[in-house]
């Protein structure tokens, strides 16, 4: 382990250089979901198809995507943008059906009721729809950002340098610390994020926490899982 | 160890374009010997008191050649050979003289190459000590008296190369099967999964793993000499630090290089600055 | 589109067709590897996660587990793998990993299956005196179905899509044209590649909504497909 | 005062769940709708607030078409009241009864202020003000859905088996509340149950609803008791057998009053009228 | 004959559900447990047949200690009946019902035959045996469920609130259906239901518990309200208040009997005893 302690201005730097690739990718990738997620939830017809084309994203090859983008939209390949880019379609394609799975795990009498007591549409898309989707969303969420900061480290192939750098540049020189050290501190910046999403979740929705225990409802998980 | 945050190899990847305020941009490829003389122009210069950037560690030849011709990066270690085949397919050149001159006239406007070094690192093909001594190979011509199957290895390109499968047929009469053994050609050729490697030639493991460099009396493969590749904006202002760090690495010196890297496992900046101090540069 | 035709034109060239790489061989290799990995997690990850769903413990450890697995980068894990296990020993390195990719969704598939039966049921089928193997097989196996070929589709879709990354360390599979396109700047060859890779996804997807489709009890369908009409029948 | 002309509802699908209805609500009086199961019951009253629109027919409140009205301002002068109390699972409980108001465009201050006197009219603590609705017994939501109900000061009460999911100790206990904040609000409640013991206990008027929210009587509770317009309305309203077919049998202690089974269903006490 | 023996359960989070609980059950009776919710009536239930075993204390059918049965041959040997009939939704109506026969090594026909008489036994059409639970009604759902908990031909049967979710008319039904069943078969049956009426109705000897399965009264249902042993029961059971305090209203279609409000709650007939 020399080499790690050698090494942590390196492994520091790449962190933060994944870190700030992944999260822009993760918001990104958040934020275009939830109109594309609404859509599909709220016009039945066109739910198969956002949910197909979305999902089908997820089974391009990284290594294909991370050259093709760049050679059909024209910015270097080398570049953080192209890496983002396509992690942002990747992030797209698990959140868009976390999206809704969450809209649909709104209990309609809950949205019955709050039609009734005079929410407008919009308002109540707001105020009770969303929020109450949350938990589901937040469980999409989570699976997103660890798999999209695991996936960041493709970006090394294609000249973008983060913690998959230490991947490529161990092999050549075959130094086996330096390889796990990436592992270990992707692993480790992934499950951190995941973790302060989990946080920022029961900080944000404190209901959803409250929830008589031991009601063993199958958690969003698998249907995330099933997106991903 | 002494190394400081400051020389980090990777430094911020900023965006493109950032050599509008006079920074000299300084660029790798994502392979650890071409980093380490990155390294070396770039605490050159800072010891000659420029303002440097570091922009390491990109993959392909056609992701970076772009953005020296735009000036996004403006110096980069370059090898005669490759560099000339990436510009010019068909070349005939073959020897460092020819190459070095052929490359001056392929380049694009506004590159130019300084002095190039004589170290070099080239390809080659290259088998393990046992298997030439129980053939009596020396060159790449004596395969053809190889009874086995061949069975070359290298990165997956090599099966397209004017060099590889093909060329070594047309040239030497050579057949082999080939192997797309990608960053474990050494390991494989090591291991006997394949028997002939593509392997560049100040590999390290060349000497520490008794692996035997095939002659080339017919010239399948270029000179591939280290060269600065460099905007011809900033040429002036570098060349004379440059030159002189290319004047002083030697085909030892860059396998000692090497050396450091893959079995020391020294940082990249530690070999930098410990090369230039050993070289009177610093 | 000029790129998508000339992939398609790589696509379709008999030349492609023949020879040791030939994209036949690719294609079931990428099955191979897939079928494999697969397999090998399923044997590990389901009875696991069956165990996790019937007792209902260590579900905390199970997500726990799942959530590290996934939070590993396949393409670190399989050169550090091969590094530790040699070259001679690769597809080894690249079986073990995509295995740890396919675990977390096979495990997750299996106890949320689990979990999503109505404990009434179980408890029901208790009640009458089944023993735990009979409320496990008769009950618990064939209603959390659905869930675990759910689990197993994206463990499919995830492992097939990373399949690719075998042919950097010469595996072979539908990797090996886009990583030899990229060195050779041949984007066509790239894409062909990667339209070969999405194909085979989706119709590896498309059979498992099949079989995700068929694995739905009929009671539980019926529930789904015939509830509406009879409260329709019910009103008339 | 509400009134039904003709109304006729049919779903999409085909399902005619309210056919031809006729029926006026007096003002300040509780008026129940009692039938089984999917005979139309929630349908008309989601008519009154616009939940669901009337396929033909009007409803009019005060004289005046509801379909005249803007829906959403409608819902929010009507006071509406579900079974499973309907509440936001992520708002506290002053949220919840708050929430009118605050759609309103009060102030947070006021609303919560309001919300904390509501609390009182329905008998909850103020302590659990800030309480999730899953932190409370299900009687207790119901009483928040009642509070909710009655944030708006609306003239109308529309309920809709509110109390149907709490256990008879606690249900009879939010039937006695109800009466007497109904004694003391004196607002219109329309109430929905499919319990006619319930719909004896709280209503004014009674209309006992078939499929298509046929009327198969409308009438106080003594009057339908008393004289049940057909078989069927006897038949559910238990007066020819069981339970309500009693006859006195003198024990011990007094007499009380036993079924056909001879099972005791009640004491005898003084003062026949 | 069951009987619990000062039987207490304590669950692992400390939740004492049953207290020093005794009680014999007479065989061939009808006994009813009645009281609010969680006040351990379910918990009692279950020890009978083992799927609760007790912390102290012990329970016997026909002098023998269940605890000394093989749980799975014990409860094969018992019909139990749950609320929402916990039936499989993947089983067809028939292959429910002959769930024990079948567990117990019967051949599919055999077990088939058994299963469509029981269907003519609780009234059900032989034509639904091949339907799923998911295209029954909630009330042909329970007759599947009691169908399947007389299988076996148990000498004990357990029903744990069989039709609490069923709506009034369907539960009016299969409370008759229950009553004559009985008649016709004769076994001892264990009831839970927290509706006093129902209590009423179906039990010969009926228990009424508050929490932790305290014994407030056991006794016939005349008994009971003839003699309520304390305020609470007399609360509970509605003797001295509202609904079950009748008197004689003369009506010019005879005489009816209402209750303190004036609400009719029953007529009166001929025949005091
Ligand atoms: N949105 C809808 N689309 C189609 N049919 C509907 C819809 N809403 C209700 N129905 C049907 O209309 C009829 C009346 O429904 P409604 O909900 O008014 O009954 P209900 O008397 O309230 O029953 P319950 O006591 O079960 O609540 C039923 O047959 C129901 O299936
Ligand atoms: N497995 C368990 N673990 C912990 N506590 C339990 C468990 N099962 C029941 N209890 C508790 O024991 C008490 C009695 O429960 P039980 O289910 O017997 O009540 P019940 O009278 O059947 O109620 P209900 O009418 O709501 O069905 C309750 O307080 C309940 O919360
Ligand atoms: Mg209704
Ligand atoms: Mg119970």
């Amino acid at each position: 382990m020399d080499w790690v302690s050698d090494n942590l201005d390196l492994i520091g730097t790449l962190t933060l250089d994944h870190l700030r690739q992944s999260v822009i990718a993760i918001v990104a990738g958040f934020l275009l979901s939830l109109p594309l997620g609404w859509v599909a939830w709220r016009y039945r017809l066109l739910r198969g198809w956002v949910i197909t084309v979305t999902g089908l994203l997820y089974t391009i090859p990284s290594l294909a995507l991370l050259m093709i983008l760049p050679v059909v939209a024209g910015y270097p390949a080398t570049s953080e943008t192209n890496l983002v880019i396509a992690l942002t379609i990747y992030a797209i394609a698990i959140m868009v059906r976390a999206v809704t799975d969450g809209l649909d795990s709104v209990d309609p009498a809950v949205r019955r009721s709050a039609t009734a007591v005079g929410y407008g549409d919009g308002r109540r898309f707001w105020a009770v729809d969303l929020p109450l989707a949350g938990p589901v969303i937040l469980a999409g969420l989570r699976v997103t950002a660890v798999s999209t900061i695991s996936l960041a480290t493709v970006g090394i192939l294609v000249g973008v340098t983060n913690l998959g750098y230490l991947f490529t540049n161990g092999l050549q020189r075959r130094i086996i610390p330096e390889v796990l050290a990436g592992i270990v501190a992707v692993a480790l910046i992934a499950l951190l994020v995941d973790l302060l999403l989990m946080l920022a979740g029961r900080a944000l929705m404190p209901w959803a926490r409250s929830k008589a225990p031991a009601k063993r409802k199958p958690a969003a998980e698998p249907t995330a899982e099933a997106a991903a | 160890m002494t190394g400081c945050s400051s020389e980090d190899p990777l430094g911020e990847n900023e965006s493109t374009g950032e050599s509008a305020n006079g920074a000299i941009v300084i660029g790798s490829q994502a392979y650890y010997s071409n980093e380490i003389v990155a390294e070396i122009y770039a605490q050159a210069l800072e010891g000659a008191g420029q303002e440097v950037e570091r922009r390491f560690s990109i993959g392909q030849r056609d992701a970076y050649i772009p953005e020296l011709e735009s000036g996004a990066i403006t110096l980069f270690p370059e090898y005669t050979g490759n560099l000339l085949q990436f510009f010019d397919a068909e070349t005939e050149a073959r020897s460092p003289e020819d190459v070095y001159a052929a490359l001056q006239g392929a380049l694009p406007e506004g590159l130019t190459v300084l002095e190039q070094s004589t170290a070099s690192d080239q390809d080659s093909y290259t088998v393990t000590k046992a298997f030439a001594d129980e053939n009596g190979l020396a060159s790449i011509a004596d395969l053809a008296n190889v009874s086995e199957t061949l069975t070359l290895g290298g990165p997956p390109e090599l099966a397209e190369r004017p060099y590889g499968p093909t060329g070594l047929e047309d040239v030497y009469g050579v057949q082999v099967e080939f192997s797309a053994t990608g960053d474990t050609t050494v390991e494989d050729l090591v291991a006997g999964t394949v028997n002939v490697a593509n392997v560049f030639t100040a590999d390290p493991r060349i000497q520490t793993d008794d692996l035997v460099v095939l002659e080339d009396p017919e010239s399948l493969f270029l000179a591939s000499n280290v060269v600065p590749l460099v905007s011809e904006d900033i040429a002036d202002e570098v060349s004379e630090v440059i030159n002189a760090v290319s004047a002083a690495l030697t085909p030892e010196g860059l396998v000692g290089l090497n050396v450091q890297s893959t079995v020391d496992q020294m940082s990249t900046p530690d070999i930098a600055k410990q090369w230039l101090a050993d070289n009177g540069l610093s | 589109m000029n790129l998508l035709s000339e992939a398609f034109k790589w696509l379709t060239d008999p030349e492609q067709w023949t020879g040791p790489n030939a994209l036949q061989h690719l294609l079931l290799q990428q099955l191979y590897f897939t079928a494999i990995a697969v397999g090998i997690a399923a044997v590990l990850a389901v009875p696991l996660g069956w165990a996790i769903g019937h007792t209902g413990k260590g579900r905390e450890v199970a997500v726990a587990f799942a959530g590290a697995a996934r939070a590993v980068p396949s393409f670190g894990l399989l050169v550090l793998l091969v590094l530790l296990f040699g070259v001679l020993h690769k597809p080894e390195a690249a079986v073990v990993t995509f295995v740890i990719l396919a675990i977390p969704p096979l495990l997750a598939g299996a106890y949320a299956g689990f979990e999503a039966i109505d404990r009434r049921t179980v408890d029901a089928a208790r009640a009458v005196g089944m023993t735990e193997a009979q409320i496990l097989w008769r009950v618990e196996v064939p209603l959390g179905l659905p869930l675990l070929v759910g689990g197993f589709r994206s463990a499919v879709l995830q492992v097939v899509a990373t399949v690719t990354i075998a042919a950097y360390v010469n595996l072979g599979g539908l990797g090996l044209p886009i990583i030899t396109g990229l060195s050779l700047r041949r984007y066509e060859v790239v894409l062909g590649g990667a339209v070969l890779v999405a194909v085979l996804a989706l119709v590896l997807d498309a059979l498992l909504a099949l079989a995700q489709w068929a694995a739905v009890p009929h009671g539980v369908l019926a529930a789904q497909g015939l509830a509406p009409r009879r409260r329709a029948e019910n009103a008339t | 005062m509400i009134e039904f002309r003709n109304v006729t509802k049919r779903f999409p699908d085909g399902t005619v769940a309210v056919d031809s209805f006729d029926l006026v609500i007096p003002s300040r009086k509780t008026t129940v709708f009692v039938g089984s199961s999917g005979c139309g019951k929630t349908t008309l009253l989601r008519m009154i607030n616009r939940m669901v629109e009337p396929t033909s027919g009007t409803v009019e409140i005060d004289g005046e078409d509801v379909a005249a009205k803007k829906a959403v301002a409608l819902r929010r002068s009507i006071g509406y009241v579900m079974q499973n109390s309907g509440l936001m699972p992520h708002f506290t409980v002053a949220e919840n009864i708050a929430t009118v108001p605050r759609l309103n465009g009060g102030t947070r201050r006021a609303a919560r202020a309001r919300a904390l006197e509501l609390m009182e009219t329905v008998g909850l603590d103020a302590t659990m003000a800030d309480r999730y609705p899953s932190q409370l017994s299900g009687g207790q939501q119901q009483r928040v859905g009642v509070a909710r109900g009655l944030a708006a000061d609306p003239n109308i009460l529309l309920m809709d088996e509110p109390f149907g999911a709490v256990d008879p100790i606690v249900r009879a206990e939010l039937q006695t509340e109800l009466i007497r904040l109904q004694q003391e609000l004196d607002k219109t409640v329309v109430f929905v149950t499919h319990d006619i013991d319930e719909a004896f206990l709280l209503g004014d008027q009674v209309a006992i609803l078939a499929a298509g929210a046929q009327r198969l009587q409308v009438g106080s509770p003594s009057e339908i008791t008393e004289n049940p317009a057909d078989e069927f309305v006897a038949a559910f309203i238990g007066a020819e057998r069981g339970k309500r077919a009693l006859r006195v049998k003198q024990t011990p202690h007094g007499p009380v009053l036993v079924d056909a089974e001879g099972r005791t269903q009640g004491v005898l006490v003084e003062g026949g009228a």
